[in-house]
């Protein structure tokens, strides 16, 4: 490809100081994402896939490499409002309605008034919340606070996606449901999309790239480009051959990534 | 040896040097009393201390005495080591102040928590109401020192002779630049810093055999003190435990201190009571006092320590 | 060092300020003082003048400064005249005060968080304590105790303390009620009793409101002590200096009383919120 | 005698009803009038059984029933001095001094620099003792109330400016990063996310500083006042050994604080009604 | 059956008020689970899950219905210790190391000293987390504070464990590991086991029991016994005939709850 790469890593490296020494969290990352690329991230609890993502958007600094988004520094992208963020606790302001947290970023991002409404109504709504408005966060289950969530980091349009396990606490049809919502959103508005998941069949269904990561120190351990056409990809894909291959290729990655634990 | 707790009704300074100086000279000892010295201030009653057992007998304004006896504490006066009184309300001339008819329209600091009642028998002899409006003077309640003279927030302050007339002195403002009115000039005088004890304690005699004792003590301290001014006014230096007075304050304090306890050897005059009474009586229409008081003062005191 | 500079910094400008407000807030006295000698006053005379007056509104940081070094260097720190004597009668009532005090609003606070009939019941009156303006009943209560034998340092201690605990109250209660639910509910789900509650939930989830309590209690302690030394006889202690400093218009003797005061006062807070810090730190929630 | 042991019998008795009727009706509005007044009129009833049954003299402590009478015949003057200290005095200084604590508070966040140099020297300020800055405010602003307002200033200042710092650095990671990636700008993540998580500290210090507000501007006048407002009366009434009149004022002061508490009482609950401390009871 | 059941539930019903109306979170659930049973509840988003189990645990109190537990009210229950809980979010004390947090509910319960420690060990290192005893919460992943807490829940002897999907964070291969640790302590203990997840297969290889909730107003829409053998089951168990058929019921059953939805 010939466009530069949205994200461009290049031997990140980062390293926790802690009470109890320091921790090594992400070594050596080189990884470049191109623009309207849906990339998956996957790995063993603690590898470093929260931390990486939180490199991309600038809330952790690297100690070593160099990382470049949008041809600019991460922090540059990030005053530049090119993110959404799906982070993995919900994290819903106790003192606003479901509502008003969905409308935050549109309020600090100056959207018209009239807008902010519409937005608001429809990604509740694509995440099967109306009438829930006007609730507020501790009157809503688990699974409910992390949709809102979800719907907070699309009721804006940023270029990149970052989306750190959002369907976690969803059972398998509403899981499915936001899938084929997520696939439609990201064909039509040709977002960069960096989401991790545990989830082997997810990841495979959504992907054009999976990168395999194994942890102590997080590194990354493969990457699997998708064989998946790009475009329409039906939920019955996931018994097709090819996807069984890539569901596979990435199981053996991640149980490698667990023996090197050992 | 006996115990007496006397309570003085301001901060140690040379305007009780009489009993610091029997004290420190021994002369208590000698009568046979070991007596405890507590010092006053802005927010202590002395009658609230007597009231409340914390002291034998208390140094007192006649004034606000006589107003606690008629509350329904009978305090009597059992001596009396100030003949005069000290008390002048003091006045820029630049205020364009020059007797009493000019008060009416200009600003007058006074003492209250007690102390407010001579002047309020004067301003009702002289008729000018105190309510702030055009015709009569807007009062305010000064604070423990001369700065609204000062600063200008006053046109005329209370002033002890004693002391803080001293002190505008001192901050530099020389006497002609200045205007006073002496109670005593002005005939509205009350009788200042006597000593009073509860009526009911007074009915046993030992209590007035050892009063005896400390008031005959106390007035030879009053006596050495006039005496000997420098002396008395380091020792009452020594007693401050603040350590905030001067030397030079407390000299130019006992000097005149000493004009006001002269001529006396501590007994009631009861012509002195008399006039203090009118004063208070006339108090237009919010007296201090409503009815003669009765019982207020005894010579039993003086009497039993042979003062004549 | 990354401390220094932005102290001395602010610490300058404050000096500045201060500079030229003595200078404007003293110019008064001068220019009547020159009228009534009948003369004029030029600009250095000004100066020079507004910043060695002998009873300044506003004496200049320099008469400041030099009555604080009189009073806590140039005598012997037994002598009356010393601030570190003064300051240390202050203090002793001022921490006994202060810990009766804290003590007081963490019982009351974790009696009303456990009580309904003590929240209901204490608080309304707490606040009702608090709003007697304490100056007024601080002689009659000295009176009082003094005539039931008890003087010396209790009395003021039981000022300040009556002061302190408020602040703590508040920010305790708050704090012992700070806990969401969910942390609340694993500790049923173990049917841990009240007192284990408070001592593994409770406590340390009111720290950060407890520190901030603290900070505001000790400087409330100190204020108590000073307002109780007045009506205690007004003899010794740093209120007692700035009462007596005040009967005689010694203002730089006011204000050197007033910055030992407050020195004591911030390094009291100071020593709070280094305790705040190491606490926290170890808690790892800073 | 026989008062003060009927006195404390009722005590007892009252202590017994308030901790039933908390238990049983204590969710239920009544009762959360009735236990504290019950508690009230308990305190009244000891203190009145005490000086009645040990014949403590009325210059002392004077006793409630006493109290109440002369409350009832000076009405105009503890309204004039209500309006003169509490109003006038107490009032604005509260609202200058907790606005200012708030914006300093703010500015100390805003910038290290003023966090370093300006909170130890803020500590130091704020915690000038009121005895001492009274007399010199009055010199300063004079003998009305402004001067009251300017020592109420200075006493609320402290505790709102230490809670509102703390107030302030009162949000988790997660909020915080949650703005971070919205790049909102400073304003934006103090309005919409340090402001509302601060609040239930900054309701901690305006609670506090009602009361001190009162106390504040009552104590004032000791130092110098015009001849009116509660300071100037409680102290020329203990002078003159009024000790009703005294104690009748310092009960207007405990209604209009306890009114005033009640009131920031209110708003905080409405403001910080997601706090747990305010959910746990709804 | 003989025994009485351990958890007994008869038109149990719960209405939660809002500021913006009532919800019925739980209506006419009747549910009666053994000794020794291991039964999961599976559902959509906000049908109640959590709710109910914390009605059993004594955190909720239902609004209409009876629910004994042991014998007596879930109230006494849970003042007999009976519960091991793992709630939804980690819910860990941020002021205290994860080995202070599972400490916790030994000090509460009054183990001895030593034995404390010994635990802290043995279920920080069944959940792979050896080393990470004297870190704070915030320094760990999301995944492996989710252990932690699942560590917690496992140090004391609860008879009844009841655990709010305590996987979700987890990948496929340490899911499978404590799916597995799971069944064999279960197997050991003989404890009854309550536990929602949004997994179809992990529910069926977990239970005896699968409970199939439906929302708005949530209630019980199915409750399928599993003919799986009770004790052994290995992984592949999961390729097996039977176990695909009660997987494609359970499944029928959720499409089915969340038609209700619409
Ligand atoms: N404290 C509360 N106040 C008001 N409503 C509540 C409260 N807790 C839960 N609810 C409501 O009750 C319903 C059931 O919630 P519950 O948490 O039991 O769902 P759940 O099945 O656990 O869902 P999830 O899988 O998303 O965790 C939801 O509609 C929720 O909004
Ligand atoms: N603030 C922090 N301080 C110290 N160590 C940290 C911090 N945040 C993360 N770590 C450590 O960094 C490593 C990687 O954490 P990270 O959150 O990126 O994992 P993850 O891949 O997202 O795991 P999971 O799937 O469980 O969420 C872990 O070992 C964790 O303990
Ligand atoms: C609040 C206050 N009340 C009264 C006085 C007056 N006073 C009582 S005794 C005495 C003699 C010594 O100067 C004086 C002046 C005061 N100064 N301040
Ligand atoms: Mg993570
Ligand atoms: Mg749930």
């Amino acid at each position: 490809m010939t466009a530069a790469p949205v994200i461009s890593a290049r031997g990140l490296d980062l390293t926790f100081e802690t009470n109890d020494g320091p921790v090594h969290a992400l070594k050596d990352i080189n990884l470049d994402i191109e623009r309207g690329e849906f990339v998956s991230f996957i790995g063993p609890s603690g590898c470093g896939k929260t931390t990486f993502l939180r490199c991309i958007a600038a809330l952790e600094t690297p100690t070593g490499g160099t990382l470049r988004v949008n041809g600019m520094s991460a922090e540059d992208a990030r005053k530049e409002r090119s993110y959404g963020y799906v982070f993995q606790a919900a994290g819903l302001y106790p003192w606003r309605t479901i509502a008003g947290n969905v409308k935050l970023p549109l309020e600090i991002m100056g959207y018209p008034k009239a807008d902010q409404a519409k937005r608001v109504e429809k990604v509740l709504s694509l995440v099967d919340l109306e009438g829930f408005g006007k609730k507020f966060p501790w009157q809503l289950s688990g699974g409910m606070q992390q949709r809102a969530s979800i719907a907070r980091a699309l009721a804006f349009d940023a270029d990149i996606l970052l989306m750190d396990e959002p369907f976690g606490a969803l059972d398998e049809i509403v899981r499915d449901k936001l899938n084929e919502e997520l696939l439609k959103l990201w064909e039509r508005t040709q977002k960069t999309i960096g989401f991790v998941t545990h989830s082997i069949p997810e990841a495979v269904y959504l992907s054009t790239k999976i990168v395999v990561m194994s942890p102590r120190p997080g590194q990354i351990y493969e990457v699997i480009d998708s064989p998946l056409p790009r475009s329409a990809r039906p939920l019955d894909i996931r018994d097709s051959e090819e996807f069984l291959q890539v569901a596979h290729r990435v199981r053996e990655g991640l149980r490698a990534g667990h023996a090197y634990d050992e | 040896n006996e115990d007496v707790t006397l309570q003085l009704k301001w901060v140690t300074q040379a305007q009780f040097a009489g009993y610091y100086v029997a004290q420190d000279k021994g002369f208590y000892k000698d009568a046979g009393l070991d007596v405890t010295i507590k010092a006053g201030g802005p927010d202590i009653g002395p009658e609230q201390v007597i009231a409340g057992g914390g002291a034998d007998v208390i140094v007192d304004w006649m004034p606000a005495a006589l107003a606690a006896r008629e509350k329904g504490l009978p305090l009597v006066n059992i001596a009396q080591p100030y003949k005069k009184s000290g008390m002048m309300l003091t006045c820029l001339k630049e205020s364009g102040i020059k007797t009493p008819a000019d008060f009416p329209g200009h600003t007058l600091g006074v003492w209250f928590f007690g102390n407010e009642y001579p002047f309020l028998s004067w301003m009702s002899h002289l008729g000018i109401p105190t309510d702030g409006g055009d015709k009569g003077v807007t009062v305010l309640k000064q604070g423990f020192n001369v700065d609204p003279l000062l600063q200008k927030q006053a046109a005329c302050i209370s002033t002890m002779t004693y002391n803080e007339y001293l002190q505008v002195l001192d901050a530099g403002i020389a006497p002609d630049q200045l205007v006073t009115f002496k109670y005593e000039d002005e005939g509205v005088a009350t009788l200042e810093d006597g000593l009073y004890v509860m009526e009911d304690s007074l009915k046993d005699p030992a209590f007035v055999e050892r009063m005896a004792k400390f008031v005959k003590a106390s007035m030879e301290g009053w006596k050495y003190a006039e005496e000997h001014p420098d002396e008395a006014a380091q020792i009452v230096l020594d007693n401050d435990e603040t350590g905030a007075q001067t030397l030079h304050h407390q000299e130019g304090m006992m000097k005149e201190v000493a004009k006001l306890t002269e001529g006396t050897d501590g007994m009631l005059d009861p012509a002195d009571y008399e006039r203090t009474v009118k004063v208070l009586l006339e108090g237009g229409s919010d007296p201090v006092i409503t009815k003669q008081p009765e019982g207020a003062w005894t010579h039993a005191v003086t009497d039993a320590a042979g003062l004549k | 060092m990354k401390m220094i500079a932005p102290i001395l910094t602010v610490l300058a400008a404050i000096v500045l300020l201060w500079y030229a407000g003595s200078v404007a807030l003293n110019a008064k006295w001068t220019y009547d003082q020159a009228a009534r000698a009948g003369e004029d006053v030029t600009i250095s005379q000004l100066l020079s003048d507004t910043m060695s007056q002998k009873r300044p509104v506003l004496p200049a940081p320099h008469q400041v400064a030099q009555g604080l070094w009189q009073g806590l260097a140039g005598q012997a720190i037994t002598s009356k005249r010393s601030l570190v004597y003064h300051g240390w009668i202050t203090l002793s009532a001022t921490l006994l005060g202060f810990a009766l005090g804290t003590g007081l609003g963490i019982v009351l606070a974790v009696g009303i968080t456990h009580s309904r009939a003590m929240d209901l019941s204490v608080m309304p009156w707490a606040i009702a304590s608090q709003t007697v303006p304490i100056l007024a009943i601080a002689p009659m209560v000295i009176v009082v105790l003094a005539s039931l034998g008890v003087t010396g340092l209790l009395p003021k201690a039981l000022i300040a303390a009556y002061l302190s605990f408020f602040p703590v109250l508040v920010g305790m209660v708050k704090g012992l009620r700070a806990p969401d639910s969910m942390q609340l509910d694993l500790l049923k789900t173990y049917n841990a009793s009240q007192g284990e509650t408070l001592a593994k939930l409770r406590m340390p989830s009111s720290m950060p409101y407890l520190f901030a309590s603290l900070k505001v209690g000790v400087a409330a302690s100190l204020v108590g002590t000073i307002v109780a030394e007045l009506p205690a006889g007004a003899t010794r202690g740093l209120g007692a200096r700035l009462l007596s400093g005040s009967y005689y218009g010694q203002t730089v003797q006011i204000w050197s009383a007033l910055f030992t005061a407050a020195a004591l006062a911030a390094i009291l807070v100071g020593i709070v919120g280094v305790i705040e810090r190491i606490t926290l730190k170890r808690m790892g929630m800073a | 005698m026989g008062w003060a042991i009927f006195a404390i019998v009722f005590w007892l008795c009252a202590w017994g009803a308030n901790a039933w009727m908390a238990r049983r009706y204590g969710h239920q509005r009544w009762a959360q009038f009735a236990i504290p007044a019950l508690f009230g009129i308990t305190v009244l009833l000891l203190w009145e059984g005490l000086v009645l049954g040990f014949g403590i003299s009325p210059v002392i402590l004077p006793a409630p029933s006493q109290i109440a009478q002369t409350f009832a015949q000076s009405g105009p003057i503890l309204r004039e001095d209500f309006v003169q200290t509490i109003l006038k005095g107490a009032l604005s200084g509260y609202v200058i001094g907790c606005g200012a604590a708030i914006v300093v508070a703010v500015l100390i966040d805003r910038s290290p620099f003023l966090q370093r140099g300006l909170l130890p020297i803020g500590n130091f300020v704020a915690a000038l003792p009121i005895v001492g800055v009274a007399p010199i405010l009055v010199m300063w602003f004079g003998f009305d109330w402004q001067s009251k307002a300017a020592v109420v200033v200075v006493m609320v200042f402290f505790p709102v400016l230490v809670n509102m710092v703390a107030g302030l650095a009162a949000t988790d990671h997660l909020q915080r990063d949650l703005m971070a990636t919205y790049s909102a700008s400073y304003w934006q993540g103090l309005i919409k996310l340090r402001l509302p998580a601060a609040m239930p500290f900054l309701f901690n210090g305006l609670k506090i500083a009602t009361t001190l507000a009162l106390i504040g501007a009552i104590v004032a006048e000791f130092f110098g006042s015009p001849t009116r407002g509660m300071g100037f009366r409680i102290s020329t009434a203990v002078g003159q050994l009024d000790l009703p009149l005294v104690w009748s004022e310092i009960t207007v002061a405990a209604l209009a604080g306890s009114g005033f508490y009640g009131a920031v009482a209110l708003l905080e609950k409405l403001v910080t009604f997601w706090h747990p401390s305010q959910r746990a009871r709804a």
